[in-house]
């Protein structure tokens, strides 16, 4: 089993998809001859060439809407933003064209957006997001948000594969600080499945990308008091895995969803309302939410420190939980 | 009967496609037509927009494309001559206007906003102005990649061109020299707009130069020179020579939409352009070039009465959805599109 | 006290605000020569001239920008979206560059965005947005719905007297259907501030914008009941009343949110959470969210009808509620 | 030293003006250095941009400007020689990169990202290219409404110039006649992406006739040539003629920020517009018209020096932000920008 980064993770994923499968593309800025700002798709233009990875002018509504129109065709195209901030220049053609083929007009969209997003990196208030809520509301798109190395390279193959338009968030914190060795076979990781990343039963926290690995470490520090923590990686975001937040939740009594995103409109709130409705009688105190500021992500370390979610904020909010 | 002068170049065209032309000019028309009356009877949900003025650009654009090959042809709202030509039936955009169940978007989405580009050789606007652009440029890309030698043509308006969704997608295809042409519709107005408060570009074709494309001008209300424009820039486009962009000059000779009464547009100018209807323009250079009769006029007139009639008929006839579908098919995997 | 409609109201908030204060300018496609698509702006061109109301050409990425650049001036622009699906093309100027410039900058921005917007009037999946959401997780902005003729005026006002930028979202569908006698005097109904439009305590139901009128009738059957239904107006969205809403559920224990954009990731969702963090002592029974179901807004009426809140689908959450 | 040809129009600056913008361009090139080395000490947060090669420009066209009648410039992150002309200190600059409490952000955004356009003379642009566009085409129209005489100067890369927002900017800025120059530089990259990747356009000058606004081009390399093209340009603007896209050939020496090693670009190139070098090309031009001797050129990079290294300490005993303020100021009225 080689030893793979969260972007090896990645790159291989692509290497493969477009190995195994000539309608699969990489299209977006900078993602050929430099092989990507943070060099995700490093080799891909040697070994697949320039028809099939494609450097773009600086236009993120050509990039989705291109990548949209060949998709109609029957193509399975890659669209990078070079950060997920840029998303929002083209959140039009993603909303409204991307994702409502397949509802309003019976057509498949198989592709893929994709790019580094989230903080803790000093990239500033614009190049920091957290993306996943601006689309929520907006029915259509499927969502997923990998924190392992193992999850990257499986999800972003299943949404490769996937017949609707995908947005696929990388953590860019993540991609060269944590290492898996990964399976030498194909595999994927369904779309829509949460990971029980940690069994427990005293408390669950519910989180995805890169905040598991706060989520684990106010774990450890709870399981020296003995308290017993459930952590699940929801790593879907759209679909997600209801029943797997129920059940959990019906055997803790007890939850906190963590997320990177600012709290006010975050996903988090759909998962506490959806606990608030269909769990409400396994509820032995309130529902708990850890996430950052309500404001845009400051750059100078310490306002960012600040402003981010981390193991203190989580442990405060269980220690309250578990007193309730 | 218009004293406006008229090319008679017919571009190799033979008198069964130049009657072709006509009939689906009149299709056209009629169709409209109908939806006015329909309409009336408020049995069109939501609003009615027309083309009055430009069914000859829209057909005869759309007759330049090679449907075998598999182009693709994008209208707009007022593009229905188009999608006609690409062989959309006249029952299924009278359904879509009426909103019923076995519309080609079975009532999701409205008027000729529908169609598959590698099934139906069009494939509809989506509201947003300006997006179809890249779209098309997409389609194209695919097209290339997969050894296809289709070409897309896109329509957008005066309006539309102002979008960044239009300049981006333009700039895009003319980097990739992509398959393309963009028909941009110079109507006069955009909703209550002129296009003079929408660019101050001299001539919409200008915009060629930025994106480093063919750019041409043409007389919109022109059928066998907008064919011709076309033709040659669809040519181009299918042998590598890249993007074009054909602005057409025409009017919009009615309101954005039935609603409107467009006080805002100069009495002479309207009966300025009413001279140049394009139907009968092309109808007096057709009698001219001795290709066709008033009597066949009429045979075509009464031929496409009937097909209205039997659409409009079967239209009528055809079922509301069920409501409870509105929850299938958001994710295509869902089955639903693939019932009945 | 003359008899406005809903439209009217936003009319002469707009007119009474220009006369008021020449800083105040409306900028959008259409507005001026054609009055609006919507008649909203009609007479305003003949009285303040074209300076001041402004036909722009089809670019809403432009018609934000330039009111952007013009408030950080010291103007009070006015931009209108068509229809507010369109503003989803203006999305990323909206929240990383008018949002941010309190927060990173300092700078004041004085700006309204506005446009129609909402369902029921059979305008298909891009002439029927409820964009909220789209806007909760992206701090900066304020944003309000009005459902009545006076708050339509009094919010507008301000909104346009505010020096943050504001979204203000009014509904097409009552533009018409809905007219009140409203005060000749100026006011103004400050952002943040919910109305409480029914004083009950059996049962909350939180809503705003088209759908009080929807909360009315069913109050109106379960007062029939002998149920005593308090209707929270939220009107302002963001900031938003917490206080009011925790008051009403702490009396009455039971609440249901009623809003028309779709379920998941609505705005509804983060009231919940709210709720289910805040006021989880108080809470008799699971938190119901009535919302629009998860796919665009369909075109063909009895599939709008279908997908759209209604009474009969509140009646049945909150006998649910009461049973509970 | 330079073999280049150099235009020797001075444009009636005077002596101390010339000597002046080369005061600017050596403080913008040793503050840039000055950068790079706290980078190396990794005291600079984040990524550092260059402009070596390009101080040129930044620095004539900002001279163009008169701050006086409230006209502002617009950078890029390249930029930084704009900033100084229209007043930024350079303990600012230093400040905003090592994310300090009292950088003119506090620390909230980076690089040359800030400035007020009716305080500062300048506003830094957001991290979306082209976004700035549309707003500079704001600050001109409400200038305008405010019966002000001022002039907008944005600024916008070869790569900056394909988003929707700089067409949508330019388009409504031209149709509008607004007091607007916007300077398009080509430097021959957007980070790995050659500008002819980038657009088919023969220059980029050349996307001025889709907005029908004046188009120029210049050597971005030469001084005074920018100096005189913007100057004209600003004076048009100015007096009611409307928008400028003047496009400086220039080349962005450095990679796209440090840690780009810039492999993909030839060699030769480089070489190439090494030889071009503005501030040498400057300099040899003023000492020909016998307007300055090296003597005065080693005074002036004498006085930069000591501004930077005052500068340099100043920004280097400066605090970091308290980390509770992270949650203030979200919105104006909450006063968090009135204290201190
Ligand atoms: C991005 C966007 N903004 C606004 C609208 C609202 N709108 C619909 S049609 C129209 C006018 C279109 O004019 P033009 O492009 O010239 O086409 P025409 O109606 O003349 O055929 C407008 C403004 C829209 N559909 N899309
Ligand atoms: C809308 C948008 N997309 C992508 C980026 C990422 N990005 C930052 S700088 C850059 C290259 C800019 O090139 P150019 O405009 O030519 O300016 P230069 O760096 O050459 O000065 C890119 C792609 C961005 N900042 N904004
Ligand atoms: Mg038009
Ligand atoms: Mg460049």
């Amino acid at each position: 089993m080689p030893e793979l980064s969260y972007l090896d993770a990645i790159n291989s994923a692509m290497a493969e998809e477009m190995a195994r499968d000539e309608r699969v593309f990489l299209i977006g800025e900078d993602v050929g001859v430099y092989g990507g700002a943070f060099k995700t798709s490093a080799g891909l233009i040697d070994r697949f060439g320039p028809e099939r990875v494609i450097d773009t002018p600086i236009s993120e509504i050509a990039i989705i809407g291109a990548a949209s129109g060949a998709a109609l065709m029957g193509m399975r195209p890659i669209a990078e933003m070079q950060f997920i901030d840029f998303i929002t220049c083209g959140y039009d053609m993603l909303v409204n064209f991307s994702a409502m083929n397949s509802y309003l007009f019976g057509r498949a969209c198989p592709m893929v957006v994709r790019g580094p997003a989230g903080g803790g990196t000093h990239g500033g208030p614009y190049h920091s997001l957290n993306p996943e809520a601006m689309f929520m509301n907006r029915p259509g798109l499927k969502i997923v948000a990998p924190g392992t190395a193992y999850d990257a390279k499986g999800l972003l193959k299943a949404a490769i594969r996937d017949d609707n338009p995908v947005l696929y968030i990388e953590h860019k914190y993540l991609y060269r600080r944590i290492k898996e060795n990964l399976p030498e076979d194909d595999y994927i990781v369904p779309i829509g499945k949460a990971n029980i990343r940690r069994k427990g039963k005293d408390l669950t926290i519910l989180t995805w990308g890169a905040m598991i690995y706060v989520a684990d470490e106010a774990a450890d520090v709870l399981a020296k008091d003995g308290v017993s923590v459930e952590v699940i990686d929801l790593r879907s975001i759209l679909p997600f895995d209801e029943e797997a937040i129920l059940e959990s939740v019906a055997k803790t009594n007890r939850v906190i969803i963590l997320h990177e995103a600012p709290l006010t409109g975050g996903a988090g709130a759909e998962f506490a309302a959806r606990i608030a409705e269909k769990a409400f009688d396994y509820l032995d105190a309130p529902i708990k939410r850890i996430a950052s500021l309500d404001v845009p992500t400051p750059y100078s370390p310490p306002l960012e420190a600040f402003y981010l979610p981390n193991k203190d904020k989580v442990l405060a909010a269980a220690r309250e939980l578990l007193a309730y | 009967m218009t004293d406006v002068l008229t090319t008679t170049n017919t571009h190799g065209l033979s008198n069964e496609q130049l009657l072709e032309i006509d009939y689906y000019l009149r299709l056209t028309r009629t169709l409209e037509e109908r939806l006015v009356a329909l309409f009336r009877q408020a049995k069109v949900i939501g609003g009615l927009y027309r083309s009055l003025g430009q069914e000859g650009e829209s057909v005869a654009a759309a007759y330049a494309l090679d449907y075998k090959q598999g182009d693709v042809v994008q209208p707009l709202i007022r593009n229905i001559g188009s999608i006609l030509v690409a062989g959309a039936k006249p029952s299924d955009i009278i359904k879509q206007y009426m909103a019923k169940a076995d519309s080609p978007t079975r009532g999701r989405e409205l008027n000729i906003h529908f169609g598959h580009p590698a099934r139906d050789g069009f494939i509809g606007q989506i509201s947003m102005l300006g997006d179809m652009i890249p779209v098309m440029a997409g389609i194209a890309l695919a097209g290339r990649m997969q050894k296809k030698t289709l070409v897309t043509l896109a329509f957008i308006g005066d309006g539309g061109s102002s979008t960044g969704a239009f300049w981006e997608g333009m700039n895009f295809a003319s980097v990739q020299k992509l398959p393309m042409v963009v028909i941009v519709e110079d109507n006069g107005y955009a909703y209550s707009t002129p296009t003079a408060k929408q660019t101050a570009a001299k001539t919409l074709a200008d915009k060629s130069y930025a994106f480093g494309c063919h750019g041409v001008t043409v007389d919109g209300n022109d059928v066998l020179a907008v064919y011709g424009e076309t033709k040659r820039s669809v040519e181009r486009a299918r042998s590598g020579g890249g993007v074009t962009l054909l602005e057409v000059k025409t009017f919009r000779l009615k309101g954005h939409a039935e609603h409107d009464n467009q006080a805002y547009v100069p009495k002479e100018l309207i009966e300025e352009w009413q001279r140049k209807d394009p139907l009968a323009r092309y109808e007096k250079v057709l009698m001219e070039l001795g290709v066709a009769t008033q009597d066949q006029f009429a045979e075509i007139q009464q031929r496409v009465r009937r097909e209205i009639d039997a659409a409009t008929d079967e239209a009528d006839r055809s079922p509301m959805p069920n409501p409870a579908d509105a929850a299938r098919g958001l994710y295509i995997e869902d089955g639903y599109w693939e019932e009945r």
